[in-house]
């Protein structure tokens, strides 16, 4: 082991104990905040245990990672044991987007929230077919309408922060530091 | 523009696996090894246009504009390169100007997109080999769960059903109010020249008085300036406002 | 740690790792002959790794345990972390149902048995997340898997009906008065 577990307050469990078991039963993202109300620590001890476990997998050879992902915690496979877990997962492994879907999630992820007449706007063609297959995917949604034209609005969900792995839109990469004033041409 | 493009299967524009104009320009100046300049987008004009014209009638024209939009102002650039430049003086020469500077700004922010979605497409094939923990709870776990309340009863349950199986109108901006109803022009033209030429003149009036809705009111009145055009009908009115007569003029 | 891992083939993962990254996807047991045959190792190396793990994570103070119960292994929280556990599973639990549960049940009620993936393409939302909730909550159980793509397959259980208020799926009412042509929709 890299690190002692922490004495056992009272004879229970150890907070690390304790939040590795609560991890082992979640099925999304878990924000500390929750996980520090469940165990009744404070979110600062709850946070530096959560990164001591998730070093100690990294170094201890595991077989599966914990993360911070879409502003959570959640527990994954190490993803070089992926030909393993496959014939287990059936239905995991997701079509692969198009390069159309890729872009209009990207300026999605960029310009959210966005009306689909933007997102055509700045790819120069109908967006509408690849939105509505985003929106099936669970990775974009809408977010009420924009309050001049009416139009739709739509936004990436915590999915699609899963799915790329990232705490938030913010850990996206910057935009090309080409692109004049991205908000006076998009509407072109 | 398509009417029945709400009945049909929405359609995704494709050549050659290019993803839209921006797409298909980028993939051409690529090619020929240029950087985003004046210079690039005249050398690729001819390949672009080459490009849809091999696409013919296979597309649909109000999904694919962009694509002519592009051409043509890649022909107008490319035209102004052949011409000797002399002052920027009227206003052709200004509006080709802001047409090539905008061009050049949609091309780069496509581009910059472009760039981000490769790097989201590769996270997501890096992320896709790591498999989430979701397994249905421990049984001891899953008893302790209160009892379930629907809050619906049979009836209630099986509208529910119906509405998520009826068939979903996609969640397109609603522009029947915009499309009118289809008017045949032929069929009306057919019904203008008939007239004007059999009485050599009538009223505006007249000839649209049994038009029936106000769409084919406007049919009528643009389809006499087609023939008006051609040199066919000639127009007669004596005050602003007053009555308009459509005379048959062509021999 | 309290053994060395084994040494990883050829580079790949470690047999150890492999196995873990396994029984973190698991649903049920695992015999210990299948995890022999997704990782192409003799059985008896197999059972051998198995048991130090289940070691490990005892001796290593871990929140969760590997254990060997009906002829297979899967992973459990450990006993005395339950309360932690039990605090967050019941945490926002909600008796009632949400709208989207009660959706992806009332779709299930009638087309079972069937895939997730027609379900959310019944919707055309994402369905995985609520449908585990359905399964959590006793409402829906597998029933198979499709014999043509190999999709796991869900339908009502006996908890559902008594919940609903009926005696067996065909006291369900017709929907064919609400939904002109109901059996060719659906499948879209």
């Amino acid at each position: 082991m890299t690190e002692e577990p922490p004495e056992p307050p009272g004879g229970g469990p150890s907070l690390r104990a304790a939040l590795e078991a609560v991890l082992l039963v979640v099925d999304e993202p878990v924000s500390e905040v929750v996980l520090a109300q469940v165990v009744e620590r404070p979110t600062e001890e709850v946070v530096q245990t959560l990164r001591g476990l998730a070093c100690g997998y990294a170094s201890e050879d595991r077989g599966f990672e914990l993360r911070a992902v879409a502003g959570g915690w959640r527990l994954y496979t190490r993803a070089d044991c992926a030909p393993y877990v496959e014939r287990f997962v059936l239905d995991g492994q997701q079509a692969r987007l198009t390069q159309a879907a890729l872009e209009v999630l990207a300026v999605v992820a960029y310009r959210q929230p966005v009306s689909r007449g933007r997102v055509t706007a700045v790819r120069g063609v109908n967006s509408d077919a690849v939105m509505r297959t985003l929106l099936n995917r669970g990775l974009v949604e809408e977010s009420g309408t924009d309050p001049e034209g009416g139009a739709v609005l739509y936004r990436t969900t915590p999915y699609f922060l899963e799915r790329l792995g990232i705490s938030g839109v913010e850990e996206l990469p910057p935009l090309a530091p080409l692109v004049p004033d991205a908000d006076a041409v998009g509407d072109g | 523009m398509s009417t029945e493009s709400a009945a049909r299967p929405a359609f995704e524009v494709h050549l050659e696996n290019f993803s839209g104009p921006f797409d298909l320009l980028l993939g051409l100046i690529a090619k020929s090894k240029l950087d985003v300049t004046e210079v690039a987008l005249s050398q690729v004009t001819d390949e672009f246009i080459g490009h849809i014209q091999r696409l013919g009638g296979a597309w649909d024209l109000g999904q694919a504009s962009e694509f002519l939009v592009i051409a043509a102002t890649l022909l107008d650039l490319k035209a102004a390169r052949l011409l000797p430049r002399g002052e920027v003086d009227d206003e052709e020469d200004l509006a080709l100007l802001e047409a090539r500077d905008l061009l050049f700004a949609r091309l780069l922010q496509y581009r910059a997109y472009k760039e981000v979605a490769a790097w989201v497409a590769g996270r997501l094939e890096a992320e896709g080999r790591r498999y989430p923990r979701a397994v249905a709870l421990e049984e001891r776990y899953a008893s302790l769960l209160p009892e379930v309340i629907l809050g619906i009863g049979p009836a209630a349950f099986a509208a529910l059903a119906a509405r998520a199986f009826a068939p979903r109108t996609a969640p397109e901006v609603d522009t029947e109010h915009v499309h009118a109803p289809r008017v045949d022009m032929a069929q009306q033209q057919a019904i203008l020249v008939e007239r004007v030429r059999r009485t050599g003149a009538a009223s505006f009036a007249a000839l649209a008085g049994d038009a029936g809705s106000v769409v084919v009111v406007v049919a009528r009145f643009l389809l006499l300036l087609d023939l008006y055009r051609d040199g066919q009908v000639a127009f007669e009115q004596a005050s602003p406002l007053g009555e308009l007569t459509v005379r048959w003029v062509r021999q």
